[in-house]
């Protein structure tokens, strides 16, 4: 049964709806086997199926519902494993112990492998077994992407910044965006230098949504007279090939910024508020590129908390009463960012109240993973965005604070729904207001 | 005394050998203490025996160590010479009877012919039955033929000991005779099998006094053994058993724990395996059994006790083989040897499953290919 | 060869090798996959990140506090049966007669009667267990014929064993034989079914925490 | 530690005693096994026994039942093939028998819960060979024929 592209009614984009079914399977299998290692392949097989990740995972608490169950978004690329490179391979294949992935089972794990997954990796952290659920599943979305079933945002986003190095057209250049922003806020915009230590990047949706976000990072690296500059052709520090899955894709937009930090000879790579796009940058990039990077990568706050500890920067007390701290999942789980937004925090005299016993266990705040920039997914997100809102006003704290844009776009998307009494303000932009001698 | 001789009732023989009443009535009274019958039975026992006519029984042996029989001899209750005037008519057995030769093969012939179909036969070793049964021969006669015609009258066959009953020694690996058991031999005929190597006195005289006096085969287990001595495991009954609860165990045979009559379990005691009547009517009249005499039950009375490996190695030993009980070294020879083998399929599927992967690679243009086509 | 003799023997000596080899088969076929080398700069030294995964190994075993309200009684139905199924194994005399064969060295017994009470409890849970795996919705959507079969053959294994020590069912030796059988079957079953997930559990744990203390994240 | 040699080598079956006072479970079930056949004997004039050997009771266990019996009026010998003695409990209609072979082994040992234990009644045809015999001995000086004192009747 050979569908048509046409009858697909998943969430695609055009260049994805013309391909036909058997290149669908192809495509995914060759994802999914250029996935298959050593690593992966022990996680696949220690799976004991005791359902514990759906106890961590924020879609299947607020809705209960077990196809939200994390590991049961692996399986297509489970089956490839068992069917290809597992240690009885043949006889999974011979006695179908394993069925082939088909089109139909591809296109419905679109849902659940991109609507409801933030790539959180919450599950990860319960899994009895120490399986890294969640980058299983950011293995299996290659699969999807390669199958072309990759939702039509995410898709197209990533094809423009790989083409364009911005995700969206935008009504002028970003670069322009940037000096007006500059002169708006009396700061200056360093742009282009052939050379600089530093090289700072900034989140596409600071500059459509939170400028002040941008002129801050700006204000605080010139009260440190940081030697450092923006590059106007590696100037967007997000990564849509890794929200879409397309993994080569994601290589050629981390290379964008790779080649502006080597024409500029940097030593350090700032990656402003932004969770994704640190790790993308820290932990894949050199992966992808297959060689290790000629530079540090920091996130802003890491890279303040260093200036911190030197004594570079100095800072003055806050007075912000009972705050809490969101912790941005792709920063703190996967980026492993945890302690240096709180060495910011208790040098402004402020002690956030945790929302969890350890750091790192906290809730996803829903949008993060691309779900944001996905239509079809937002009722599902906002059943999720109500959890961590329960979560936030357990703690009681009259001031909110992320270090993520995105986050803090979601929870602006999910304050005016539930008209909810906080604000989250950025971090950075906090530590810009407190310099002492600024 | 013109009436025809008839043959006397058990009660007329004990009256004119001046037995009394009570007398009699005392040793049914014993005799059903030791089948486990209801004590009141003995009453009715003492009655169906009073009027019972003593059965005939003839007695065969072959392949056998004649062990049985001296286990009979040793009987206390009741008595063997109790049994053989008393209970039984014993018509034939070549080792008991004064006759031999000709004149004793004709008294088993005439017994035989004037209680055709109503004598028990009590055949005593195992028949070999290779190359047509050459191995035991007895008045030009091998065994197969002697059994079969006997068997043909018999109202029922007692096999006693193991070797009867399931072949015991005579059958051990490798069997050069091809010994059988007496049940394999003679289709169609009710058999009690009284197994034990030897079986206990009391034990075989109590199956033959069932007989007389219940007048049919008592309650059989799957072995076909009688029930009432067959049916519990010396284990379940044995007084060491709290012992074994306990987790008290003789490690070797002259350690504390031997000495202080703990379980002998870990030095092979098949007490768990076996069912027999050892641990409540125990041996020599109720003296001891070889598990209070500090040696474990070696399971006489199972089929191919003897091809259970060695006596000592207790019942959860693994055995591979003939080799008997498996040793470390030997476990971990296997282990290395699968192992290394485990490991070159493994090495073989990984080849295949990258080989498979590498062919996925090449598959049609990659989606990512297709971005550029703007 | 009665059936015990044909459970302790050849066919024990069969699954004995068809163990060692799927085992070791399926890990090499693990081991020799594609390895990814780590290009990325750390965050941790590699001392620390190996120490962060031997911590890993055992921290995981532990419910984390956040998690704890949703997963106890998971986790405390899946513990409180392996701890039972180690004590019945482990410390049961005859089961310290047969394994110590294989290793030549004997250790000391817990009386039998207080590990029939843990066979018990053992086998109790192990029901629940599977009623747990039927009634909860996550876990009827995720089961498949492993575990299952998996479950039936421990199952098998303990609910044998428990007849064996009451003497019921059938003469002892035929339902030795069955226990001891079952535990064949559980040999060979073992390298294709989830049981693997005991070779499996601890170098997957170190690899995570070796990997997450590398990033500096929490494990 | 005691050297091996001194541990005593333990032959006879480990008796586990129990305290003096209390009677022992076992005990307390037979008693009133016994009375429940009392009242059916009374009732239909249905004997009971019970086989003191079987019961799976300890030696101490056995003396104290006996004990708690305790003796009656009656203690009668039976001398055939061997002695049997019966006694009477202080329950009337509660005996306690021993039978024992002629070198002395116990051969059983009963409670019998009867009006009278069997082996004290006389069997109906013993009457009448009795009798036989009596006349016989009477007509002892004259009849003479040698017959046997039986006879085969």
């Amino acid at each position: 049964m050979n569908r048509s592209s046409v009858e697909f009614h998943a969430n695609l984009a055009a260049d994805e709806v013309a391909l036909g079914e058997r290149e669908r399977v192809a495509g995914a299998m060759r994802a999914f086997t250029r996935e298959i290692g050593a690593l992966s392949a022990l996680r696949l097989e220690s799976c004991v199926h005791c359902g514990m990740c759906a106890d961590a995972c924020h879609f299947y608490i607020a809705t209960e519902d077990p196809q939200y169950t994390p590991v049961l978004k692996v399986e297509p690329f489970k089956q490839a494993f068992k069917r290809e490179a597992g240690a009885f391979a043949p006889f999974f294949r011979w006695f179908a112990l394993k069925r082939r992935v088909t089109a139909d089972e591809l296109e419905r794990w679109q849902h659940l492998l991109f609507d409801s997954c933030n790539m959180c990796g919450r599950c990860s952290l319960i899994c009895p077994m120490g399986i890294d659920v969640a980058e299983l599943i950011e293995q299996a979305r290659r699969g999807l992407f390669e199958a072309g079933l990759a939702p039509k945002e995410l898709y197209e986003k990533a094809a423009h910044q790989r083409r364009t190095g911005q995700p969206e057209a935008s009504s002028e250049p970003y670069r322009d965006r940037l000096l007006a922003i500059g002169w708006q806020f009396k700061v200056e915009m360093p742009l282009d230098k052939p050379q600089a230590e530093v090289m700072l990047t900034v989140p596409r949706t600071d500059i459509e949504h939170y400028p002040a976000a941008v002129a801050a990072l700006a204000r605080v690296m010139a009260h440190l007279k940081a030697d450092c500059t923006f590059r106007s052709d590696g100037l967007i520090a997000e990564n849509y090939g890794y929200y879409a899955g397309g993994r080569d894709w994601q290589r050629e937009i981390s290379l964008r910024l790779i080649d502006q930090a080597l024409a500029c000879k940097a030593k350090v790579l700032i990656v402003p508020e932004c969770g994704h796009a640190y790790s993308a940058l820290r932990w894949e990039a050199a992966e992808l590129i297959g060689k290790p990077l000629p530079f540090k990568v920091r996130h802003v706050t890491e890279f303040l908390a260093e200036a911190l500890a030197d004594g570079r920067l100095k800072l003055r007390s806050a007075d912000l009463g009972v705050t809490a701290f969101h912790d941005p999942c792709q920063l703190v789980r996967k980026g492993g960012v945890t302690s240096a937004p709180r060495q910011l925090l208790h040098a402004m005299g402020v002690k956030p109240r945790e929302t969890t016993r350890h750091v790192g266990f906290n809730v996803c705040c829903g949008g993060g993973g691309g779900v944001l920039d996905i239509e079809r997914a937002a009722p599902l997100r906002y059943r999720v965005v109500e959890e961590k809102f329960h979560e936030i006003d357990g703690t009681g704290a009259r001031t909110f604070l992320t270090s993520c844009s995105d986050c803090r776009r979601t929870f602006d998307d999910g304050k005016q729904r539930f008209n909810w009494q906080q604000t989250p303000r950025s971090l950075l932009e906090l530590v810009a207001e407190h310099l002492q001698g600024g | 005394m013109a009436r025809l001789e008839l043959e006397p009732t058990i009660g007329e023989l004990l009256d004119r050998q001046g037995v009394s009443r009570r007398s009699f009535f005392k040793y049914c009274t014993a005799m059903a203490s030791l089948l486990a019958l209801p004590p009141l039975a003995a009453r009715a026992m003492a009655e169906q025996l009073l009027a019972a006519r003593r059965p005939s029984v003839i007695y065969l042996s072959f392949q056998e160590c004649t062990g049985c029989l001296e286990s009979l001899t040793r009987s206390f209750a009741p008595t063997i010479e109790n049994l053989i005037f008393n209970v039984v008519s014993l018509d034939y057995d070549d080792t008991l009877m004064a006759a031999a030769g000709a004149q004793a093969e004709q008294a088993r012939e005439q017994a035989m012919r004037a209680n055709y179909g109503k004598y028990l036969l009590v055949v005593d070793g195992a028949v070999p039955t290779g190359d047509g049964g050459v191995y035991h021969c007895a008045a030009g006669r091998t065994g197969l033929d002697i059994l079969a015609t006997c068997a043909k009258g018999a109202a029922a066959i007692v096999c006693v000991g193991t070797c009867a009953s399931f072949g015991g020694l005579p059958s051990a690996d490798p069997n050069p005779t091809d010994a059988r058991a007496i049940s394999t031999l003679v289709p169609g005929k009710p058999v009690v099998n009284v197994s034990g190597c030897p079986p206990i006195p009391e034990v075989i005289a109590g199956t033959l006094l069932q007989y007389v006096t219940s007048g049919r085969v008592p309650d059989l287990d799957e072995h076909l053994r009688p029930t009432v001595f067959f049916g519990n495991s010396i284990h379940d009954r044995c007084y060491r058993r709290p012992f074994y609860d306990q987790g008290k165990f003789a490690k070797t045979f002259d350690d504390a724990g031997a000495r202080n009559g703990w379980c002998l379990y870990e030095l092979g005691c098949k007490g768990p395996t076996t069912y027999n009547a050892c641990a409540t009517v125990k041996w020599n009249n109720a003296v001891s059994f070889p598990i209070q005499s500090g040696h474990p039950c070696l399971g006489c009375a199972e089929p191919d006790f003897w091809d259970h490996g060695s006596f000592y190695s207790p019942i959860p030993s693994p055995r591979w083989g003939k080799a008997g009980e498996v040793s470390p070294a030997q476990a971990g020879a296997i282990a290395a040897g699968a192992a290394v083998a485990g490991a070159a399929i493994g090495v073989g599927s990984v080849l295949l499953g990258r080989r498979r992967i590498a062919r996925r690679q090449q598959e049609p243009k990659s989606q990512s290919d297709k971005g550029n086509e703007e | 060869m009665d059936l015990v003799d044909f459970a302790r023997g050849p066919a024990l000596k069969v699954a004995f090798v068809i163990f060692f080899i799927g085992v070791v088969w399926r890990l090499v076929n693990v081991l020799l996959l594609h390895h990814r080398r780590n290009l990325s700069e750390p965050r941790r030294g590699v001392a620390e990140s190996v120490f962060g995964g031997l911590k890993a190994m055992g921290s995981r075993s532990w419910p984390h506090p956040e998690f704890i309200k949703r997963t106890i009684t998971g986790e405390a139905l899946g513990y409180s049966y392996h701890i039972g199924l180690f004590i019945v194994i482990l410390l049961f005399a005859p089961h310290i007669i047969f394994f110590g064969s294989f290793i030549g060295v004997r250790w000391p017994a817990l009386p039998n009667g207080v590990v029939t009470i843990f066979a018990v409890i053992t086998v109790t849970l192990f029901v629940a267990v599977l009623f747990r795996r039927l009634a909860h919705p996550v876990l009827r959507r995720l089961s498949n014929f492993d575990d299952f079969f998996s479950w039936f053959v421990v199952a098998l294994l303990l609910v044998t064993g428990l007849m064996a020590t009451a003497h019921v069912g059938a003469p002892y030796p035929t339902i030795l034989g069955l226990h001891i059988l079952s535990f064949d079957l559980l040999l060979i079953w073992y390298p294709f079914g989830k049981l693997m997930h005991a070779f499996y559990i601890f170098p997957t744990r170190a690899v995570d925490g070796y990997l997450l203390t590398r990033k500096g994240a929490p494990s | 530690m005691s050297t091996l040699a001194q541990i005593p080598v333990c032959v006879e079956p480990v008796t586990v005693s129990h305290g003096e006072a209390t009677v022992g479970g076992g005990i307390g079930a037979i008693l009133t096994e016994i009375a429940e056949r009392l009242e059916r004997l009374a009732r239909t004039g249905e004997p009971g026994a019970i086989d003191l050997r079987s019961l799976p009771i300890s030696p101490a266990d056995r003396a104290q039942l006996l004990q708690a019996l305790g003796t009656g009026e009656v203690d009668a010998r039976v001398q055939a093939n061997g002695e049997s003695r019966i006694r009477e409990t202080a329950v009337h209609g509660v005996w306690w028998t021993q039978h024992r072979d002629l070198d002395g082994a116990l051969l059983a040992s009963l409670i019998e819960i009867a009006r009278i234990p069997d082996i004290l009644i006389v069997g109906a045809d013993d009457l009448l060979r009795g009798a036989s015999r009596l006349r016989a001995s009477l007509s002892f000086p004259s009849a003479a024929q040698g017959e046997s004192p039986h006879g085969t009747t």
